[in-house]
């Protein structure tokens, strides 16, 4: 069994290895960068090793530096977190090569899961339902004319080497059709120098709804049911749940079993996540894998009551997957809150600094996934994500209301943070009702960013407190001479006391 | 004791009237306030008024004059102006010291790119620095026709929250 | 509906009742005595109103102005949480004859419930299993002789007007009968001049199991299982789980009926507790009713998912229970640890005063029901219990690992606490193989105060930090005129930036 | 820099040999320790002691030269003898205050009974004061035989913790 493992990572998904790792008598080796030497991650572990300058280019993403911390620490496995080098595939073979068990995929499937065409080819072929469309080069008008008719219309013209919502075209009409394909291709020419698009049925109203798998070396693959994730801005994802509120137990077998049939199709070994495209209709789409374990992980841990992170340490060291699918069952509702350190009304500017002040919301239903400290400074170089909150009820209702409640009772203070964001997007009706797409933070900005009407005005509490606080600091100036009168009594006093011993 | 506290931009004049213990009696523009106002932490205000229970968070601001004051809901800042601000402020100083001819950043961060230099004639829009801060990075640009007068930071720099980056004419 | 809750407690339990009022959208009432308006549950609140002087029979203790509050807040129910007037069967009539709604049982069966003559008799006529024993007075040797025959030894001989340990006598052998009653009896007329004695069996090796029970208005009630509540000191609960690891499928079955039988026989609407003794092989009996929340009632619902609090608030307005015997399981393993400000190396004593940090445990399943924070005086008029750390695992392997990792986690400063305490407990060998009884505590005292013996040097470290910031304050007197030059150098820069504009 | 630091009835003498920011290189009775003790806030330290990590609080005693010491697993109580203390115990002064005479109580609590008067004599074992804290009574008695000089406190009265509540012959 694994001994000692090399975190390679900062932050809350340090922490949340570190603490399954004590749980199951395995040592923590953190890493940090110049900026990281007071982060929660070094104090949490066993051992901690320097390995070079803030940005993570310098450290958290050079692999020799970890193989060599890994090597002089003597641990027998590394685990990546996610981001930074969790998806790397010369570092997943680095390990192997390095006899260093690393806990993720081979190289093999992290190159194919991780190429959008050749996932999509795989899955094709795997019998996984991918979005209607075709991977080829469009050269002519005609062909264009005849793949979308094919496809079927709404479509999107895409740039093969696009990105960013460039070379990027939604043609809703037959009229658009060749428009938008010279368009897109001379925006993918200009931008990218290639001119390469192809056509892909566009999805209606997508909810993104993600499938967890686990998976052994025995051939043993099993899901843990969906995560719904499409609260999300910018394609940064921003609250999820589970179960979905879209979902049907029908839908959730039918894309159990398909993500199954993905993770199959790739010998898959591990904790990873199918991403699809589900619509209003119910028809889904696989979109992507993350051969990673997630950041809203712990959504599924609530209601299967698995933990990931002991599972991905017990498949890595070559054990049998603790659960048989027909063991899994969902119970209660989860809802995980992100907290950014970040300022919603001025544009979601990131607010990194000092931490004056942390109050976390405690009692039942809440679990809390964090890393910053009163006293800490969050640094300007990595991701703005500070904590995440995580409450469980006994049904969505329920779990909505505990989340107000955790979001009610959690004060951070120094940084701004986006936690009355939150809270708002749990009043929003599309929210409530369960009914929203990727499209509900967009169509519900104005919505999440008005500020509350108050029975009670705040400003003039503020202005109270100001001026309390400004007489108290008066107070404590002028107090100097009496803090030596203290001094000087308490020596009356002793001087009496010797007095009345000599009677 | 008075003394005048803004918040936003409205000013609230604010006397002491009466402090018993924690029981403080304050005039706010003309209307009394009587609330239980204990002191917790270094920081944190416990209210009850008219026994409602709530906390104020009060933290010290970039002057001893200023405050970053956090209630259940919202975040404000607030600036006391007591008689050495407004002598200092009748002088020209006191918190005159706002320059709209400093670019600056309103977050810390890292200098990524530097887009001009000491000299050069900048149009309106023009981006003049790039500051990048959590993976995110955001372009300062002018907003009119500017001359710059001085580069206060070089590419790679660390920064803080409103550090004169930039000075235009 | 109820609108409105007093909550007429203090410290975690009543941030506990709190918690479940905001998720059900019920505004909450605090009372605080004089010591603690600066307590937590105080800021918690919606509104808070003082009720009094420290001392608990000035204030918490004081029906009128408990009332007088509800009054005058317009509160519609009163929550009591446990302690204090939670068991006053006056409390309960007063709240009924002012028309504020008790959150907890009618007087009748407080005072039913909280006499032991009464409940036993109550429980015999019922069909609960009681311990063997006749409450009548034993007036002659030869009925002593008799009566001891028909319980069977070992027998206790207890005085009527008993308690804490006095006129008891334990009598194990036929010789020991006739003395043992004479003792009793001496001592008890000495003692509480009433030398009425009778004869109870002695339970060997006692195990404190506990039915959860909730009874609605309706005629229903169920059983949440069981609660192991055998980690005690001095009748003091230390540390409790669910399910008991004593427990076998049919014993839970048959207690759980008793517990149901039990309630029912005095129509019992609420939360309760049926408390029995349970002897090795397995036989068991009714010991008391404890007619209220109970400390220990978190890890019920950590394992039954359900919100005790809210069922309390539920049927208390009338409302038939949400759940029927059948909906109801036990799912993984829950333990509870209670910290206790106090000092278990100097005989327990307590430890009130200033909290300088405290940092609590996070991660996933982990709950936290507390007070304190870093800043607050605890004060030395109430109970040394400070908070409650609750964990769940898969299994009860699991949490004890979970619970290791949390406790190993937990830093409290300032006042001293038993954490170290309950950390030992869960490497004691009679806990680990989970064959523990009342008497655990005394059994293994040695090896639970005894210091860990460290691979490193804590002395050393300890030395080398007071060095370390020994000298930092040395520096920090040192480095007030450098302050001064810092401020110096602002203001030149400020000057040289005004000097550049005028360029 | 050197300087003794008492810890339960040990004395190890600490000198400062080198430091590089936050990496110490501490003489701590002859043997030499090597490690990074970076400050976090006003109390708690992180050490990186051959890459084993963990937190020491230091929180401030009785006077400015005592501390208490949190490490992982304990609690530590000490005191720094620096040249000052040196000078104060040859002196006479110093920590020497305590006072045998003194009864007194290790936590603080309340005054529930006093049990003799000023001029009483007492009997070894006998109770001389009754202290509640948190539901708990403790006794406090005297060892030897023994005569009240002094009774400094009241019933009812909040005790801090060592405050002389009794002063004996």
């Amino acid at each position: 069994m694994i001994k000692k493992i090399l975190i390679a990572n900062r932050g809350e998904i340090a922490i949340r290895v570190m603490h399954t790792c004590r749980e199951m008598g395995i040592k923590s080796v953190a890493v940090f960068s110049d900026v990281d030497r007071t982060s929660q991650h070094v104090r949490l572990a066993d051992e901690a090793y320097h390995i070079g300058a803030a940005p993570s280019a310098e450290s958290y993403l050079v692999i020799d530096k970890i193989i060599d911390v890994a090597k002089k620490s003597g641990a027998d496995a590394i685990h990546p977190g996610y981001g930074f080098l969790s998806e790397n595939a010369e570092f997943s073979d680095r390990c192997k090569s390095e006899g260093i068990i690393f806990i993720g995929p081979t190289s093999k499937v992290i190159s194919v899961m991780g190429d959008k065409i050749s996932a999509r080819r795989k899955m094709i072929a795997a019998g996984v339902q991918v979005v209607p469309g075709t991977k080829d080069n469009i050269t002519s008008d005609e062909e264009a004319l005849r793949i979308v008719k094919e496809v079927g219309l709404p479509v999107m013209i895409k740039a093969s080497a696009g990105g960013g919502g460039k070379g990027m075209r939604l043609v809703r009409t037959e009229e658009e059709i060749i428009p938008g394909v010279r368009a897109a291709k001379s925006e993918a020419l200009a931008g990218f120098g290639d001119d390469t698009v192809y056509v892909e049925k566009f999805v209606e109203n997508p909810h993104h709804i993600e499938i967890q798998v686990l998976g052994d070396s025995h051939g043993n693959v099993i899901h843990l049911f969906e995560r719904e994730c499409s609260v999300q801005r910018r394609h940064q994802k921003v609250m999820e749940e589970s179960p979905s509120p879209l979902m049907t137990p029908e839908l959730r077998a039918k894309m159990g079993e398909q993500a199954v049939m993905a993770a199959k199709a790739v010998d898959y070994v591990g904790a990873g996540t199918i991403e699809f495209l589900v619509d209003d209709d119910l028809n889904y789409y696989f979109l992507e894998m993350n051969t990673r374990l997630q950041v809203e992980h712990p959504v599924t841990e609530q209601v299967t009551r698995v933990d990931l992170v002991r599972q991905q340490i017990q498949v890595a060291a070559g054990m049998e997957l603790e659960y048989k699918q027909e063991d899994l069952s969902q119970l209660g509702h989860s809802i995980e809150a992100r907290i950014y350190a970040e300022a919603p009304c001025e544009n979601f500017m990131p607010s990194p600094g000092l931490v004056m002040n942390i109050d976390v919301p405690l009692g039942p239903g809440i679990r809390h996934d964090g890393y910053i400290y009163s006293g800490y400074t969050i640094p300007i170089h990595y991701d703005p994500m500070i904590s995440k909150l995580i409450v469980t009820g006994k049904n969505r209702e329920q779990a909505i209301e505990r989340m107000k409640r955790a979001l009610y009772n959690y004060k951070i203070s120094g940084v701004k943070t986006n936690i009355r964001f939150l809270g708002r997007i749990l009043e929003a009706p599309d929210f409530v009702e369960g009914r929203y797409t990727t499209q509900f933070i967009d169509n519900n900005i104005d919505f999440l960013k008005r500020k509350e009407e108050h029975t009670i005005n705040h400003k003039v509490f503020a202005v109270a407190a100001t001026f309390v606080h400004y007489l108290n600091n008066l107070d404590k100036g002028n107090s100097k001479e009496e803090t030596q009168e203290c001094t000087k009594s308490e020596w009356k006093s002793f001087g009496r006391r010797k007095n009345a011993m000599r009677l | 004791m008075t003394v005048d506290i803004k918040i936003d931009d409205k000013t609230y004049e604010c006397e002491l009237i009466e402090r018993n213990g924690d029981n403080v009696k304050i005039k706010i523009d003309g209307k009394v306030l009587e609330a239980d106002i204990q002191n917790l932490t270094s920081t944190v205000y416990s209210f009850l008024y008219e026994n409602q229970s709530f906390d104020v968070e009060v933290n010290e601001g970039a002057t001893n004059k200023d405050f970053v004051i956090n209630t259940m809901m919202e975040r404000f800042e607030t600036t006391v102006i007591d008689a050495e601000a407004k002598y200092q402020m009748a002088r020209g100083k006191g918190d005159g010291g706002e320059d709209s001819n400093a670019i600056s950043s309103p977050m810390p961060g890292q200098v990524v790119k530097i887009l001009v230099k000491e000299g050069d004639e900048v149009k309106a829009g023009d981006t003049v620095v790039i500051v990048s801060a959590m993976k995110m990075e955001s372009e300062y640009k002018v907003k009119q026709d500017r001359k710059i007068i001085e580069v206060c930071v070089a590419e790679g720099d660390n920064i803080d929250t409103n550090q004169p980056l930039i000075i235009v004419e």
